[in-house]
């Protein structure tokens, strides 16, 4: 099984989904030459050609809708946004034209809009956020936020070949960072699962993207100096959202902790902790807690961003609140 | 391209189905039948009928919420219409959504708009695109008005469609008014059709009055498309003679102004030409007109008859899980097609492969550079163009 | 004391606001000649003149835009967009610029940005939408949301005066259907504050905008059949939130229940829910439970807008199964 | 408007200080000091600091990322840059935020870009028509590249600014290339200038990589705006030497083009001009350039003197809660100005009292409809202006 970066499974999905399917394309600023800022549709050009490789104008509106179009026609569109943050500028797009299309009038919209998201890179304040929850909160939509090459790759190729629009956030500080063995199979990882990656009977850690790492980190300490348990739950897909993995976990736990990257006031603990109370209020023997990015904008300098960020030790902290309550 | 007599009847047919319908519905709206406004596009049906006459079977349109008469010539019936307005459960949105919001990607071609305007501008250039890839030649066609020009997405939408060279008409609908703003509130232009200058592709003005030019003019348009030339602004005078719906009673439009405007009524016009030119009789100008009657109350008593949909059904629909097999239609091999050069490449002592010609624009002089320049490097120096430096070095 | 209906006191706000101060401007389409779309500022340019009522292009973007602009040189620009929905067309200006102005670069940005927000007058997808978690999401921004007549002008004062971006959101259900007596008085309702518009022990309605009717009038239902007393809280302000008004009901009566408009997945009771959690868990006697409309557009047909929102009975429903925890 | 020998000097002052101050952000940035990229202007020195020396004191501008010569001519001094992109506490963000993303209401009068592009272009249109309220003539002025002039913010921002004739002068920096894109995939156009025919706005083009001249021509723009004749754009025609920032080799830019412009070099141009018109003298340039050197020096070392931010600020600074007092500036009183007419007023009988001036396009000759016309109702008719119509009812 050939080695993968997270960034690398990611063209590689792309790249068998556009051998498998001629209606798959791909289109973006700078993604044909260039092959997109994060080299993600790197010799796709050359390969596929300029039909299915679609260098734009800096439009992202004119992005989103284009695909839209061709969408409608049976093809697979796959906008690539250069920063996530640009997502902003297409904002109606999304969220008035492409979510409530098949709702409306029954026209689906098979398109994925993919990009580089989350902070950790000191990227500042335009260049590291994480806008999940405005499209969590859109009905029509589907979100998804690898944190695995592995995921990455099979989560890309499930998102191509649903039938309704997908959001796919990939977290630029995993693109690299991660690199682990990816096998070269035609697999896909389903959209709307959850993954547990660590089982443990005394609290769980829900999260996803590069707070995955980050829990991981912080149950290996809490194991280790504290004789704590923590079950890791990565979400994956934020929208839907896997309650069943989440509940099954809070049955055997009983606490729940969840950590996000998002900033804090509307992020998607909120709406696990009301999720989880109206489904199983009886399971909680402590409050759900969340560790979280501050409420602010992402900051540019080193220390102002870390502290801003989540940690390792934040979630220790947190967990052992929650572990004595 | 001459057309027919009995294309000019059926054009009359359409602008009259057109206000006729428009009419039952003020008349509706009146009873209180109506969920929501009325828009009128009184005084500009020969824009709408005109434009989609121009396009076959084959081509799409995205309707703006003024575009009635081109709904009904892409082959909706006045029920549909009348049912989209009334909320019923028989609408072509089943009630999900009202007025102009509703389409069908299979048989009829047409895209629902939504209410944000310019935001079919990019989608029409993206359905002409995929229909090229394809290796279909259907053009796409889509209406602004002049208070729509002002949005972001029309700049997106036009200047990508121009670069690609999608096959895309827009019909800029220039009926003096948006909502209560005037055109000089919109835009310091006096030509709408000079918005296409921005984008190096070709702004013709017509008579948006005039059914006969406005068909002709839109059918050169979708030739220009159909021959791979790219998208065409065709800006259309007319008047938006009601206020912007029901609820206006538009008192901020001078009174000369809509009386002008009266006067080039497009129907009263058309009657009169077909007469002058006995392209009809008296008969069967009657015929038409009993036919749309019927059709009118054949379709308002269906859409009476339609119950408004069962409640749970807004719970439904928000995925397509399962319900709609995707698949593209092909009209070739959908083999990967040539593969792109690099930017290197392509500038390399030739002429750009993916350079768009550039119309007009490339046989203008080539300009002085303004303002003043300094001595020792070039005074007055003409800006030199890249065809030309490559000449040079060769 | 005049008889006002609430769009009157938006109205009535404003002009107080820019008859006291020179510094306000307001910007808009069709906000001149022609007062607006639902004539909050009727009469306004005669009186005010075209410098200071200007009449936009259909340019969102724009209009939020070149009020940073005004707002940068002291001015305070209120800007009306035509309906709430288009908020989505000026969304990078606001979440981008405008949000992350003073915390970059120490820049206020002191500015208003209403319009009609809200369902329930068979308005459809585009002219029906809640889009206040966008904004509550968004660190930097205030965000209010009046229920009556009082408020709405003593809120829309107290936006102006503010010197941080606040976005306005008036409910059209309410526009005309509430009227109420109005003091003619300078006066302001301080934003962040929240308001119980009935006391009761039994358990709490926590909501705002247009459903506190429907709460009260649960509220009443619940008493009179059921002889519950519930608690109604009007939290007029979404962000900041105030969260000692929630709790120190929460302490009283040990139950809440959330109920908005907005659609449910993401919205305020999920934040609401964590919040309660994180700073009263043990206070809770039953889970916090919401009523909120589906996760789905705003359906245009009256029967489908009647099942997608909240209502009367949906609380009334809740609430018994809430007491009965 | 001739420049003083000082003047020149000056111009060719700034122009050596951004080039030496992004030639020192590269060695710092290969020495790990930097964090984040860094975006070179080589070669376009000239735009930047032509354009921003136009400017007086009292008139406002934001910066794009490839504009620090305009950073430093409106005030800022390199020890501010420095510490921008080391993310220092003393930098004018304090570590909030980096690169050019700062600036300063009040001393500098300059506002600090965010990175979505095209958002300045309205807010520097509010900040013009918000002084001329305040009865305080001044001009706002800011840069687009030609890839950012393809973004709805462009369109949406110059068209508003040309409606309400705000002071503002728009430079569209034309450097051929927009990260890998080059211009025939951003537009179909030879002349970005030719986006300003959208508007009914003046648009020049000027040789951006001659200082003088873009001097001349801004100044000329920043005088349009001055008498209140509204927007201009001004395309620099200009070249990007390096790739689009530090890690990009920009291998996609062909060799030949490179060396085409390198041989254009704003700075040697300068030089060479200044010597054959014998404006400076050798010591005079030899001092500047230890000038320069001095002052890099010290910034420096005042820049990594600085401390990284404290963390806790971090959480500092979202709001502003009385921090600042928010006052504007009249120069005159701040009564209400003459109330508006209302629209059927404004066009009855008279010229419409806030119709802009329609600048050239008013001077064009009626433009015949294009399309054919059917007989009957005016062949081949010249659509009427409101102007000429106003009048034949008199
Ligand atoms: C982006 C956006 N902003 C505002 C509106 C509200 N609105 C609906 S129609 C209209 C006026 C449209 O004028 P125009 O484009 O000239 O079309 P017309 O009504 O004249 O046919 C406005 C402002 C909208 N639909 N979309
Ligand atoms: C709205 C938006 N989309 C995408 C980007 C990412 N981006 C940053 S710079 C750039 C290229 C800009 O090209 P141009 O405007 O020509 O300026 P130049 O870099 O040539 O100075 C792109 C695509 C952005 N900053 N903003
Ligand atoms: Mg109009
Ligand atoms: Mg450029």
């Amino acid at each position: 099984m050939p080695v993968m970066t997270y960034v690398q499974a990611v063209g590689r999905g792309l790249w068998e989904e556009m051998e498998r399917d001629p209606a798959v394309l791909m289109i973006g600023e700078d993604i044909g030459v260039y092959g997109g800022a994060f080299k993600v549709t790197d010799g796709f050009l050359a390969h596929f050609g300029r039909e299915r490789v679609i260098d734009t104008p800096i439009s992202e509106s004119a992005i989103v809708g284009a695909a839209v179009g061709m969408s409608y026609l049976g093809l697979r569109p796959v906008c690539e946004l250069q920063f996530i943050d640009f997502i902003a500028c297409c904002f109606n797009q999304i969220t008035n034209f492409v979510a409530k299309s098949h709702y409306r009038w029954g026209a689906p919209v098979p398109m994925v809009i993919r990009g580089p998201a989350g902070g950790g890179v000191h990227g500042g304040p335009f260049h590291s956020q994480n806008p999940e929850m405005y499209f969590v909160h859109t009905p029509g939509l589907k979100v998804v936020c690898p944190s695995s090459a592995y995921d990455a790759k099979g989560l890309i190729k499930a998102a191509v070949r649903d039938n309704n629009p997908v959001l796919f956030f990939e977290h630029k500080f995993l693109y690299r960072r991660v690199k682990e063995e990816v096998p070269e199979d035609d697999y896909i990882v389903p959209l709307g699962q959850a993954a547990v990656r660590r089982e443990g009977r005394d609290l769980t850690l829900v999260t996803y993207a590069a707070m995955v790492q980050v829990c991981l980190d912080a149950a290996e300490q809490l194991e280790k100096e504290d004789g704590l348990a923590c079950e890791v739950i990565d979400l994956r897909t934020l929208l839907p959202l896997d309650k069943e993995t989440i509940l099954s976990s809070l049955r055997k736990t009983n606490k729940l902790l969840v950590v996000h990257e998002d900033t804090r006031t509307g992020g998607i603990a909120g709406e696990i902790a009301a999720m989880v109370m109206e489904e199983a209020f009886d399971q909680l023997d402590g409050p759900l807690m969340r560790v979280t990015s501050l409420d602010t904008p992402v900051p540019y300098s080193p220390p102002l961003e870390e502290y801003f960020l989540p940690n390792a030790a934040k979630v220790v902290k947190a967990a052992r609140d929650l572990a004595r309550y | 391209m001459a057309l027919s007599r009995q294309q000019h009847l059926e054009l009359y047919y359409w602008m009259q189905l057109n206000r006729k319908l428009e009419d039952l519905l003020t008349v509706m709206f009146r009873q209180n039948k109506v969920v929501g406004g009325v828009y009128s596009s009184l005084g500009q049906e020969a824009t709408s009928v005109g434009t989609a006459y121009a396009l076959e079977k084959r081509d799409w349109i995205a309707p703006m919420i003024r575009n009635l008469g081109a709904v009904l010539v892409k082959g909706y019936r006045p029920r549909d219409i009348l049912m989209q307005y009334t909320a019923k459960s028989g609408s072509p949105t089943g009630g999900k959504d009202g007025t102009a919001h509703f389409g069908d990607l299979h048989e009829k071609r047409m895209v629902s708009p939504i209410s944000m305007l310019g935001d079919l501008i990019p989608v029409m250039a993206g359905i002409g695109l995929g229909a090229r890839y394809l290796g279909r030649n259907e053009v796409a066609l889509t209406w602004i008005g002049d208070g729509g020009s002002s949005t972001g997405v029309f700049h997106e939408g036009l200047n990508f469609a121009a670069v690609q060279r999608a096959p895309l008409v827009l019909v800029l609908e220039n009926n003096q008014w948006a909502y209560s703003t005037p055109n000089y509130l919109q835009a310091r232009l006096i030509d709408f059709a000079d918005r296409a200058k921005a984008y190096g592709i070709p702004g013709v003005i017509v008579d948006g009055n005039d059914v006969v030019a406005v068909y002709e003019t839109t059918k050169q348009a979708v030739e220009q498309c159909r021959r791979g030339d790219g998208p065409v602004l065709i800006e259309s005078k007319t008047f938006r003679r009601k206020g912007h719906a029901q609820h206006d009673p538009a008192a901020y439009v001078p009174k000369w102004m809509l009386k002008e405007w009266e006067a080039k009524d497009p129907i009263l016009r058309y009657e009169k030409y077909l007469t002058a030119k006995k392209l009809w009789t008296e008969k069967e100008k009657n015929d038409i007109l009993a036919r749309i009657d019927r059709e009118l109350k054949e379709g308002q008593a269906e859409a009476e008859a339609s119950p408004l949909p069962p409640a749970e059904r807004a719970a439904e629909g928000v995925y397509c899980d399962g319900c709609h097999e995707i698949r593209a239609e092909w009209k070739r091999s959908p083999k990967p097609v040539k593969p792109g050069k690099n930017t290197a490449q392509w500038f390399e002592g030739k002429s750009p492969a993916l350079a768009p010609s550039l119309g007009a624009s490339q046989e203008r002089k080539e300009k002085a550079v303004v303002g003043p320049s300094n001595p020792g490097h070039g005074k007055n120096a003409k800006l030199k163009k890249h065809k030309k430096q490559r000449k040079q070095r060769k």
